[in-house]
């Protein structure tokens, strides 16, 4: 099996397993409880948080665990949203954000929240000048990714960060896709994010587990009320074992961070080189600015979902935009949002390459990818053979 | 997602290609933009021979597959009793949001008919929905 | 080591670990995406709704996972309260429930709704009759447990679930302490409950996992927005292997549930009888209508973090409702709110059996524990050796 989905989920690490397996065993007690066989838990939890800030250039209390990306996200927009309601009502985000920025923003909408999706260009990526010009006296947040899941545009973090610290904004960014890919540093040069995403499934830990980075003093309400845990911000109790696992996971995931990225990149670039000799196919997202495993290409003629299931057939697992797939009238909103026509959008196909991966694989996608479009394209009317290639 | 039938029709689809000078030709989509145009060789009221081209999920394919499958060497009347349901209940079930895949299959079908009865100087059938 | 805080969590069963590792290592496929290696996740998802379904007497469609008990109470009353927000703004809980209900309904009241906390009885017990006087025409949600963490108290919920349903209010219940002791049947006698909240960890499952039942045809938003997840209604990638493991630790849990019960009941009955040879402790909560495991006393003189540590120290993991324990002025709520006087709900110690106990733990405790109140009081200033016993 070839295993080319990386920024769906990853497979977890062996020794992140073996570190989470004590706390589905016998060290089975509530972290809150105040006898020893509930410390061992209450250790963990601290251990991993500490593990996460360091890896985070973080401090262990800006750390608070969530149960995924996709809470830590809701709680960054909706629980600034609502702790800064007096302050104004005008969020600005990006139209490619992932689902869990976005459909928060929508559902602030309905509460009279305004929110500005500032257009990105064909790549995908932001121009800061353009979201400071979209700043206003009523500006309480602003959420933009760290790099995208789809494209694997790599924002310009930095930028945004200073706009928004010169502007007195909170600035939340969704890292889930860039952690393990990128070092981080929230006290250096990425001191102008106030709270930051993460999920452990996509750096070979479990699903089901996530942090927000909280910077200290930022204005934020609880999202999940109850008991006291995470200091009264995040109740609930915690998944021990999953949080464990977590810490050991970006532990690995960034210890010698440049090395592995580039090892993902060079496998990735080959791929991509081979890839773009088949006719009719466009790369989308920056040529250059990408995470280092991410490539997503739109086969003209072909229908993504398809083109999916003949390389699952085949033994290649690969992501797509089209909108067959997600059982909506229409592909992706990432590539929508950058232009890409509907009609191209439908035949996408993002291959993500990560640690499951070897150099044979890419031979062997190589091989395959072409005669299946090849196939593919032989039952689409819209394809005829004598069109010529457009790179 | 799909059955080991559904998977056996997209994976090796039949009839598929152009047929030169047809006799009878139908196009269909819908909104996703996906796409089957339908070749029909017809011999004394007969589908002699039909051939498909599709853009779309698996189910449309497969459905295409299937659906070529059903109408070839029927009547034209026949062929025209051809309803979504049936294709999808030969190819043992569709999952659920991708039965009106099989739709553009049954409309390309009637349509490739009714362009046949027009070349003869024939009123056109009315399209079921 | 003698556990007897199966309230606060539980071991996990054998086979649900087993259930669970697959999940943590080759199946470790998205359940979202199309290919083979996300289908077995995908299928383990559905498995283990069914199950939940099976052991609620539900439909499938209406079970949705979560993080645990604190998110599913957190959706029912807060997802409720914003989706009637124009029928309404008055919702009716009791002071007992658990902090997961408590403090959402504390945060709605900052967002201009009305919380009746309705008082309970010194059992802890709620009126039915009571409970209806307090229905208003604006009355938008009804939220009473199902029986009690601290003290163990079975409230009458077929009675308040049929005032609800008379007065077309919808009803959810927090079932975390629950599951496993009690057979629910939504289908049958608990049909007027809107909305259940369970919680993994509770019944021999992992932490970080729960579900809420929504019936089908509530009215209810989404609280945490994002991808497709859970038919729209609760975004962000499945703890696959959470899912799996809840969905056979209930089905473990509610085989044989009467049986079980019933075990639990005879030791919990004996060390009850034991304890209460001790002079000047009292039983808090229901003399009869309590969970089978459940103990609650409160031992005059005594402090209980001190008394919790010093069984600690012998081996028995106990809680408390204390002051001291959790770092607030207050003790326990629950306590407070049946009318135990400050000065003895410090004193309260709760030991709650399930299946890690054995009726040699028993015999243990009932030697230990006169020992160490014995110590305690010999260090109390407020001890005197002469009073007696008021059982
Ligand atoms: C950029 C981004 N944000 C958020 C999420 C959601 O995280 P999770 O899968 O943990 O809910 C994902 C992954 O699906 C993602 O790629
Ligand atoms: C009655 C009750 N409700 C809710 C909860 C919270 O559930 P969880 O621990 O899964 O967050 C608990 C357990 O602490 C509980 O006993
Ligand atoms: S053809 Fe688009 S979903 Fe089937
Ligand atoms: S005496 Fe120390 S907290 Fe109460």
């Amino acid at each position: 099996l070839v295993y080319m989905d990386h920024a769906a989920t990853t497979f977890i690490k062996q020794e992140v397993v073996e570190t989470m397996l004590p706390f589905l065993k016998d060290h089975f007690g509530n972290p809150s409880s105040l006898y020893s066989i509930g410390r061992e838990g209450k250790e963990a939890v601290e251990t991993a948080r500490e593990k996460l800030a360091k890896a985070l250039g973080a401090s262990p209390e800006e750390i608070y665990f969530t149960s995924g990306g996709t809470e830590s996200d809701n709680w960054a927009v909706k629980g600034t949203a609502f702790a800064r309601r007096k302050k104004g009502k005008h969020i600005i985000t990006i139209p490619i954000e992932h689902h869990a920025v976005l459909y928060p923003c929508k559902y602030l909408e309905t509460k009279g929240f305004d929110v500005t999706y500032l257009p990105v260009d064909e790549y995908g990526l932001v121009d800061p000048a353009e979201l400071e010009a979209a700043i206003r006296e009523d500006t309480i947040l602003i959420s933009v990714m760290y790099a995208n899941n789809e494209i694997g545009t790599i924002e310009p973090i930095l930028e945004i960060g200073k706009v928004a610290g010169e502007h007195g904004v909170p600035f939340h960014t969704d890292a889930v896709q860039a952690i393990g890919n990128f070092s981080l540093d929230l006290k250096g040069k990425d001191r102008d994010v106030n709270m930051l995403s993460l999920s452990a499934h996509k750096f070979y830990g479990p699903k089901g587990i996530g942090a927000l980075y909280i910077r200290e003093g930022t204005e934020i309400d609880s999202y999940i009320h109850g008991g006291a845990q995470e200091k009264r911000k995040r109740a609930g109790t915690e998944n021990v074992a999953g949080i464990a696992g977590m810490g050991k996971a970006i532990e690995l995931a960034t210890a010698n961070i440049e090395k592995h990225a580039e090892k993902i990149r060079k496998m990735r670039d080959r791929l991509r080189k081979g890839i773009m000799e088949i006719p009719h196919c466009r790369l989308n997202g920056h040529p250059e600015r990408r995470l280092p495993g991410n490539l997503n290409f739109s086969f003209e003629y072909i229908e993504g979902e398809s083109l999916l299931l003949m390389l699952d057939q085949m033994g290649i697992c690969s992501s797509t935009g089209s909108a067959c797939s997600s059982g909506s009238l229409d592909p992706s909103h990432v590539l929508s949002a950058i232009g890409v026509p509907p009609e191209i959008a439908q035949g996408s196909l993002r291959l993500t390459l990560g640690d499951a991966n070897t150099e044979e694989d890419v031979d062997y996608v190589l091989e395959v990818l072409p005669q299946v479009v090849e196939k593919l394209r032989a039952i689409s009317p819209f394809y005829k053979p004598s069109d010529v290639c457009e790179k | 997602v799909y059955n080991k039938k559904v998977m056996d029709h997209f994976m090796n689809p039949r009839n598929v290609g152009e047929i030169e000078n047809a006799d009878g030709i139908g196009e269909a989509g819908n909104p996703h933009g996906d796409q089957m145009k339908i070749f029909l060789k017809i011999r004394d009221n007969r589908i002699e021979d039909v051939k498909f081209k599709t853009f779309g999920c698996a189910a449309a394919i497969a459905s295409s597959s299937m659906a070529t499958e059903m109408i070839k060497g029927k009547t034209l009347e026949e062929a025209w009793e051809l309803t979504d349901e049936a294709v999808a209940e030969a190819l043992e079930g569709l999952p659920p949001g991708k039965l009106e895949c099989s739709v553009v299959s049954r409309e390309a079908t009637h349509r490739a008919i009714n362009d046949y009865r027009k070349k003869q100087g024939l009123e056109p059938l009315e399209e079921k929905t």
